[in-house]
């Protein structure tokens, strides 16, 4: 199998993480679609790290970039989810169309 | 003069040459610091008074007095050097050696435009003189106001400030170019503003009188000085200098290159650095400033009268002189004539005893400067000198009369005070027949001379406005007897009319000296010259001071001058005689009842008597007029943005907002509407500001599509 | 060491003092003043060491250059220098933010972010005097407009954030203009390829780009670049018809910005001009210099009626800024040396006597909480020593000679009458008003009788004093002898004449 | 074809899953269907020749993160019933015709523009990104950057997350 073929799966990966994001109406899911998100790239990083032209050997830094995303996934998510928290402590719910305080 | 020496040519270069060499045997190298010392010794004064005056004993009267008594030595001094020398053409930087200051850059090289303006001293024979008399006039005062002024509530002050004119006026006469002589001369305004609104800052009972008549002393002279300055720009654009004897140099080739003729616009400088003069002289229409400054303590208005102030615009006419064409020289004669007669009308009809004498001033002048238009330039220069002591004398007189009735100004109230005031009245009344033209007395002289001056002009010129000069001075002269006699009868004999008269006292001694060393002057002023160690100049046939300064123009022959001469003295002894007569007879006599005679003037009258209601007049127009239009300039600054910003104003306002708001706050309109315009912008896209982070999302993604289109489809 | 860096010590040092003032604590009021005080003295000694020492006055081109590459590509380098034109100025900027802390001292409320914010400023101002590089003018430009929006918008008087925001709107579209002018002048000298931001290499440069055809709506590039960066300088002068935002802002902010505002930032639009504005478009400034000296006749005279018509005391002494800012837009436009370097020396004597009538508004400001003349009456009485100082600023305000305004302005209008002599002798008129309002202002404020309610103000205080006086003696000296300050500008601006050869008027 | 085999095996469990995550109406549901996903991608790192990419997406990501998510559900006690097809469709709508306009582009560039280059057996990477770390010449100082970040994220989200009005409890 080509490159195009797993950059293809990142792409659909990356739209529903997306649609994710944009529809459903519940924060942890917002977060879930960013996860997916930033493992679309990844895939498309360690593809592009594989199909190199060239061959890999030597040159991993497609991978070093994937790993850095997921160091930052990490920390992410762990303050994304303390925000959650906080945001559940503070207006009782995690819908974000009720989180509007900053409409004025 | 130094102008002699251009005007006479080859033959007169050659004669300085040989009085430039005597010269330089009397003057020393340290010239130059002797002179420089008889303005800085009052300036220094100034500066410790200011600092120290409130700490030292007697608040420090002593400081400012003693500096001008020293000055006064070396100027005096000076001037017996420069007697000694005895040559008309006199001039002390040809003789020797003077520094040169370099004002704006101390770099040589740079000479563009005023970087190549240095200053100088000019020292000859007018201004040997004339530094000898303010710097002897000023001691005096200063001595004067030592008793005058006691308890006085900002005495410190007053005695630092009167050093400061001093000193302006002292470095004034001294320089050697219209900058600094406009830089000396402002500050003397400065010092007139202060000293005159002296007592409005009084701690007990301040006088906003005095505040008002010195702001209106100020901002009227600056009227003329604004309209120097003009003048002197013109001059420095025409011929790249301001140093007097470069512009007479630069007037007379350019005179001479023009064929003869005087352009214009040379008349039209010449009158505008006249208008300082006017402004500071207070000569009509100018004039107004004078009368209110008397609201100064009485020293200030001797100062101003005599020896600073108005003095100035006098000398200041008279180094212009050179670079007057015919027709502005008619224009200052014609400008001094009239002042002369009208301020003498105005003179008649006042009871304030220092009003009277204030209007005398203007009289005086008007015959100084009409002199000096006349071409009389040591005519004018001449009475200058000699009215400077006997009005000083006159001005401190009635300090004194002041001083000894309890402050108490009016005449109506005085009378009777020549045994009170033995002194004072002896003074005082020598200085009054020395004004009016009495023969043997210094102002006979001066007058007689400036009287045949104009009938010499009027003589060689022939037309009928020339002569005008001529009529208005006699008249004048005849005006002055009457009303000097008048002040003397009304103040010093019959018998006391008010309380205050009856207890008033003599002066004591400080006040009394001044009187007598200044009364002493004006007998001995004018033909007799005891200090003058040399007879050569206080023998022969004419006035001292004529001989020792030159006029720049001769326009009769010797039996003109001598016709002239015969015809002036005895119209203006007519003149003196029947205005004396008249005095006698309305106020030593009481054959006439001065009542009957106003009342049957009636509206004449009363209108001399409120001054012609010039200020009335000025106070209608420039002053209200001014008001109303900084007024309107601030209305229209606040509600109009003019020109462009208006415009964009209204553009703006047309685009953004059709229901154009009401027509006041135009000016901020534009910027306001920028305002606004940004929070109806905020208000359109806050819609989008929802909150929703789901939303932002979408338009997010929204954003991406249209980057990613511009970017695959080359649509940029 | 030190002098290869003297320059950036001037602009930085303050940074120094702001990062050390956010680091105190809060409350330690008087350590956050003296480092503001210490940070901003320094830098004044620095600048007169550089004074004294080793500015070279003979030397008319930029001196003490410093230059290495900051953004390489876009060409943009960080070049600061200092000439005979920015010298005084640069002096002037460390004199007043020195004196202005101190006038600072009873400042009380975030003295935290106010003594910060203050010493940002002194950044912004000494950097676009110093910028030889005019994007790196533009940044400083940029520092110095934030910290100004601050300071009255926070601290000002009732309508602060009305004068703020207006402050804010007209710097902010001059800054716009300057930038637009900025990116087309780079753009023309080459754009990415060879492109330079440096003014001098740009002033060698601009000559040329005159020969261009039309470019957009009839006109052509340098006119268009002419207007753009005119207008931009001519807000923060300010020039009629832009100067509605100065009496707003002057009278909402506190003392010691007023007399920055007046002092220093008023300065900054007519460096501009000089340094970059006309030597960029030399053929239409020749093109235009008789508008613009129109526009300074109109600033000189317009600014002293409106003065004259105003009953707030700080807002006729902001009038009279615009009055007095009208002489160097007059002397500039002529060209000629004397006007030139009368116009320049008009913003150091105007700097200083506008500081010290700012001082003296505050004064009376602080005890009797209000600025109406027409209330006010023999403090004279009271305040010797104030009535003593106010004399000495507002005589200098007004051109009395002998002290140091009538230098700069003698010089001005004498070296403008050959070029425009009707303007001249119209503004002369604005001498005659200046003097009117003042003299009436001394008059309502200290002659008279005193009310009652002023029976117990106090005298001006030492630090008021002290405040005052370095002005006063700056008014005296300069007055007396000019040549301390003239002779350090008059190289460069024999130079800066020839390099801009054009010929104006005749 | 072994390859190909597993190629699609992995791409079912991940989209599979992916799309279970999106449209189930359960949120615990919706995790569980997530950590399939993530699984499946580290297969495809497997596949790519990331052995210790693989690892790491397992460790981290199922065991770390999607625990993290667990915890903040139980925490915050959602509403666990919720779905609007309505609005998933709608952005499923959006987003898909907005990729589909850019297809034929996005395909172009990429499906013709790479070449498949003769590709190596993939040996073994752990110890090469572990030197890659740790060169200084190399990826060093963003390495020790992303450990501060961490640490930086770990005290953040502690601090954030803490309780707070703890006085007016007291």
């Amino acid at each position: 199998m080509g490159l195009s073929a797993y950059l293809t799966v990142g792409a659909l990966l990356f739209l529903i993480g997306l649609v994710m994001v944009a529809a459903r109406r519940n924060l942890i899911y917002v977060l879930m679609g960013l996860e997916l998100i930033l493992n679309a790239a990844n895939l498309n990083l360690v593809a592009f790290n594989r199909f190199r032209p060239g061959g890999m050997e030597g040159h991993l830094d497609g991978q070093i970039g994937a790993i850095f995303v997921i160091i930052l996934a990490a920390a992410e998510a762990a303050i994304a989810l303390a925000i959650v928290l906080n945001v559940h402590s503070l207006f009782e719910t995690i819908r974000p169309d009720d989180i509007d305080a900053m409409k004025d | 003069m130094l102008a002699l020496a251009l005007q006479h040519g080859a033959e007169a270069a050659g004669h300085a040459a040989v009085a430039g060499a005597s010269a330089a045997e009397v003057f020393g190298p340290s010239t130059a610091a002797w002179l420089l010392a008889v303005p800085l010794l009052p300036l220094a004064a100034w500066v410790l008074q200011v600092c120290f005056g409130r700490f030292l004993p007697r608040q420090g009267d002593w400081l400012p007095t003693g500096a001008l008594a020293a000055a006064a030595v070396i100027a005096i001094w000076h001037f017996v050097k420069v007697l000694s020398v005895g040559d008309p053409d006199f001039a002390l930087a040809e003789a020797i050696d003077l520094p040169r200051w370099k004002f704006f850059f101390s770099d040589p090289g740079l000479t563009e435009g005023l970087a190549g303006f240095t200053a100088g001293i000019l020292y000859d024979n007018v201004s040997a003189a004339i530094l000898a008399m303010v710097a002897l006039v000023s001691f005096l005062i200063h001595l004067f106001s030592t008793g005058y002024m006691q308890g006085d509530s900002r005495y410190n002050l007053f005695f630092s400030n009167l050093a400061l004119f001093s000193f302006a006026m002292l470095a004034l006469v001294i320089s050697d170019n219209l900058l600094f002589f406009f830089v000396f001369w402002e500050i003397m305004g400065l010092c007139s503003y202060l000293l005159i609104g002296h007592l409005a800052a009084d701690k007990e009972k301040p006088k906003m009188s005095a505040a008002w008549a010195s702001m209106k002393a100020f901002m009227t002279t600056r009227i003329g000085d604004i309209c120097l300055f003009i003048g002197m720009m013109m001059m420095f654009q025409a011929f790249g200098t301001l140093s007097f004897s470069e512009l007479y140099q630069a007037v007379e080739s350019h005179v001479a290159g023009n064929g003869g003729e005087w352009s214009p616009w040379l008349t039209g400088a010449g009158v505008m650095m006249f208008l300082g003069a006017v402004g500071k002289s207070a000569q009509f229409p100018l004039h107004v400033w004078l009368p209110d400054a008397m609201e100064g303590p009485t020293p200030v208005s001797a100062m101003i009268h005599a020896a600073t102030m108005v003095s100035a615009g006098v000398y200041l006419t008279a180094r212009l002189y050179l670079m007057l064409s015919p027709t502005a020289q008619l224009i200052v004669a014609i400008v001094g004539g009239f002042t002369a007669i009208f301020a003498a009308t105005i003179g008649i009809t006042q009871y304030d005893i220092k009003k009277v004498l204030a209007w005398s001033t203007i009289s005086q002048l008007g015959y100084m400067i009409c002199a000096i238009g006349a071409g009389g330039v040591a005519a004018g220069l001449f009475h200058l000198l000699t009215h400077a002591f006997f009005k000083a004398c006159l001005f401190l007189g009635s300090g004194s009369v002041i001083h000894g009735c309890h402050h108490e100004q009016d005449m109506r109230q005085m009378g009777g005070l020549r045994k009170k005031m033995p002194l004072t009245y002896l003074s005082m009344l020598v200085s009054t027949l020395a004004i009016s033209g009495v023969p043997l007395f210094a102002g006979y002289y001066s007058k007689d001379t400036i009287i045949a001056k104009t009938l010499e002009r009027s003589m060689a010129e022939g037309s009928l406005v020339w002569s005008l000069p001529f009529y208005l001075l006699v008249a004048a002269a005849a005006i002055t007897a009457f009303y000097m006699f008048r002040l003397i009868f009304m103040t010093f004999h019959g018998k006391p009319r008010a309380h205050c008269s009856e207890h008033a006292h003599e002066s004591p001694w400080n006040m009394t000296l001044p009187l007598l060393v200044l009364g002493a002057f004006a007998v001995l002023g004018g033909k007799v010259w005891l200090l003058d160690p040399l007879h050569a100049v206080s023998g022969g046939q004419e006035p001292w001071f004529l001989r020792l300064v030159h006029d720049p123009h001769q326009f009769v022959d010797h039996a003109g001058a001598h016709h002239a001469h015969v015809t002036a003295m005895s119209a203006s002894l007519a003149a003196a005689a029947a205005g004396i007569l008249f005095a006698c007879l309305f106020y030593l006599w009481k054959r006439l009842d001065p009542a009957r005679v106003a009342a049957a003037f009636g509206g004449v009258y009363r209108l001399v008597y409120d001054k012609y209601r010039f200020d009335e007049l000025y106070l209608a127009t420039a002053v209200r007029g001014t008001m109303i239009l900084s007024a309107f300039a601030a209305w229209v600054d606040k509600t109009f943005v003019d020109g462009v910003v208006n415009n964009v104003g209204r553009v703006m306002r047309g685009l953004g907002d059709a229901s154009a708001a009401t027509d006041l706050h135009v000016v901020d309109g534009a910027v306001n509407f920028v305002g606004e315009a940004t929070v109806a912008a905020g208000q359109t896209v806050r819609r989008f500001q929802t909150g929703r982070i789901q939303q932002y999302a979408y338009f997010t993604f929204a954003g991406a599509v249209v980057l990613a289109a511009v970017v695959l489809f080359r649509v940029i | 060491m030190l002098l290869d860096h003297l320059l950036s010590l001037i602009t930085f040092l303050p940074i120094a003092g702001m990062v050390l003032i956010l680091l105190l604590p809060k409350g330690q009021l008087n350590a956050i003043r003296w480092v503001a005080a210490g940070a901003s003295g320094l830098a004044l000694a620095l600048c007169c060491y550089l004074w004294v020492g080793p500015f070279d006055p003979g030397v008319g081109g930029i001196q003490l250059r410093e230059s290495f590459e900051w953004i390489p590509a876009f060409h943009i380098n960080y070049t600061l220098g200092v000439d005979g034109l920015s010298l005084p100025l640069l002096f002037l900027s460390a004199l007043i933010h020195f004196i202005a802390v101190f006038a600072s001292w009873n400042i009380t409320k975030q003295a935290k972010g106010y003594f910060a914010l203050l010493m940002l400023l002194e950044v912004g101002v000494n950097g676009v005097f110093l910028a030889m590089d005019f994007f790196l003018f533009y940044v400083f430009w940029e520092i110095m407009l934030l910290p100004m929006y601050f300071l009255i918008g926070i601290w000002g008087g009732k309508r602060r954030e009305y004068a703020a925001i207006k402050f804010f709107l007209f710097t902010l579209a001059g800054s716009v203009l300057m930038l637009v002018a900025m990116v087309a002048i780079w753009l023309k000298s080459g754009g990415l390829e060879n492109g330079t931001f440096d003014i001098l290499t740009l002033q060698a440069m601009a000559p040329a780009w005159g020969a261009d055809g039309t470019l957009f709506l009839g006109m052509k590039f340098t006119t268009w670049i002419f207007w753009f960066l005119f207008i931009g300088f001519a807000i923060k002068i300010p020039v009629f018809p832009f100067h509605t935002w100065l009496p707003d802002a002057h009278v909402e902010a506190p003392t010691p910005i007023s007399v920055i505002l007046a002092g220093i930032l008023l300065k900054l639009g007519a460096y501009g001009m000089l340094r970059i504005n006309f030597p960029l478009a030399p053929d239409a400034f020749q093109q235009f210099a008789y508008a613009i000296a129109v526009l300074g006749a109109i600033n000189i005279v317009y600014g002293a009626y409106v003065a004259m018509g105003q009953t707030d005391f700080k807002r006729m002494v902001a009038y009279s800024s615009v009055s007095h800012m009208g002489y160097f837009l007059l002397g500039a436009a002529a060209w000629t040396f004397t006007g030139l370097n009368g116009a320049t020396l008009q913003l150091f004597t105007h700097g200083t006597s506008s500081a010290m009538l700012f001082l003296i508004v505050g004064v009376v400001y602080d005890r009797a909480h209000h600025r109406d003349l027409n209330d006010f009456g023999g403090l004279g009485k009271r305040m010797p020593y104030y009535m003593g100082l106010s004399i000495i600023g507002m005589f200098a305000a007004l051109g009395l000679p002998g002290l140091s305004g009538f230098i700069s302005e003698a010089m001005t209008l004498m070296g403008s009458y050959e070029v425009y002599p009707v303007l001249v002798i119209i503004s002369t008129l604005g001498i005659l008003m200046t003097a009117a309002f003042l003299l009436y202002a001394i008059q309502r404020i200290f002659l008279g009788k005193l009310p009652e309610k002023y029976e117990n103000m106090p005298d001006i205080s030492g630090r008021e004093a002290f405040c005052m006086v370095p002005f006063a003696v700056l008014c005296i000296l300069v007055g007396i002898l000019p040549h301390l300050v003239l002779d350090k500008m008059g190289a460069t601006m024999e130079l800066i004449r020839e390099q801009l050869a054009v010929t104006i008027g005749g | 074809m072994a390859e190909t085999v597993s190629f699609f095996f992995f791409a079912a469990i991940t989209i599979g899953c992916a799309l279970l995550a999106l449209l189930h109406r359960n949120v615990v549901n919706s995790a569980f269907s997530l950590l399939g996903t993530l699984l499946g991608l580290a297969g495809f790192y497997v596949m790519l020749g990331a052995d210790f990419l693989a690892m790491t997406q397992v460790l981290i990501y199922a065991g770390g993160i999607l625990v993290l998510i667990i915890f903040g559900l139980m925490l915050t006690q959602p509403d666990t019933n919720e779905r609007r097809m309505g609005r998933i469709l709608a952005a499923v709508a959006v987003v898909g015709t907005g990729a589909l306009a850019f297809w034929e582009k996005i395909g172009v560039a990429t499906w013709n523009a790479v070449e498949v280059a003769e590709l190596g057996e993939p040996g073994g990477t752990v110890r090469e990104i572990g030197l890659e770390f740790l060169r200084r010449d190399s990826w060093l100082l963003p390495f020790e950057f992303a450990s501060i970040v961490l640490l930086a994220g770990l005290v953040g989200s502690v601090y954030i997350a803490r309780r707070r009005f703890r006085e007016e409890e007291l």
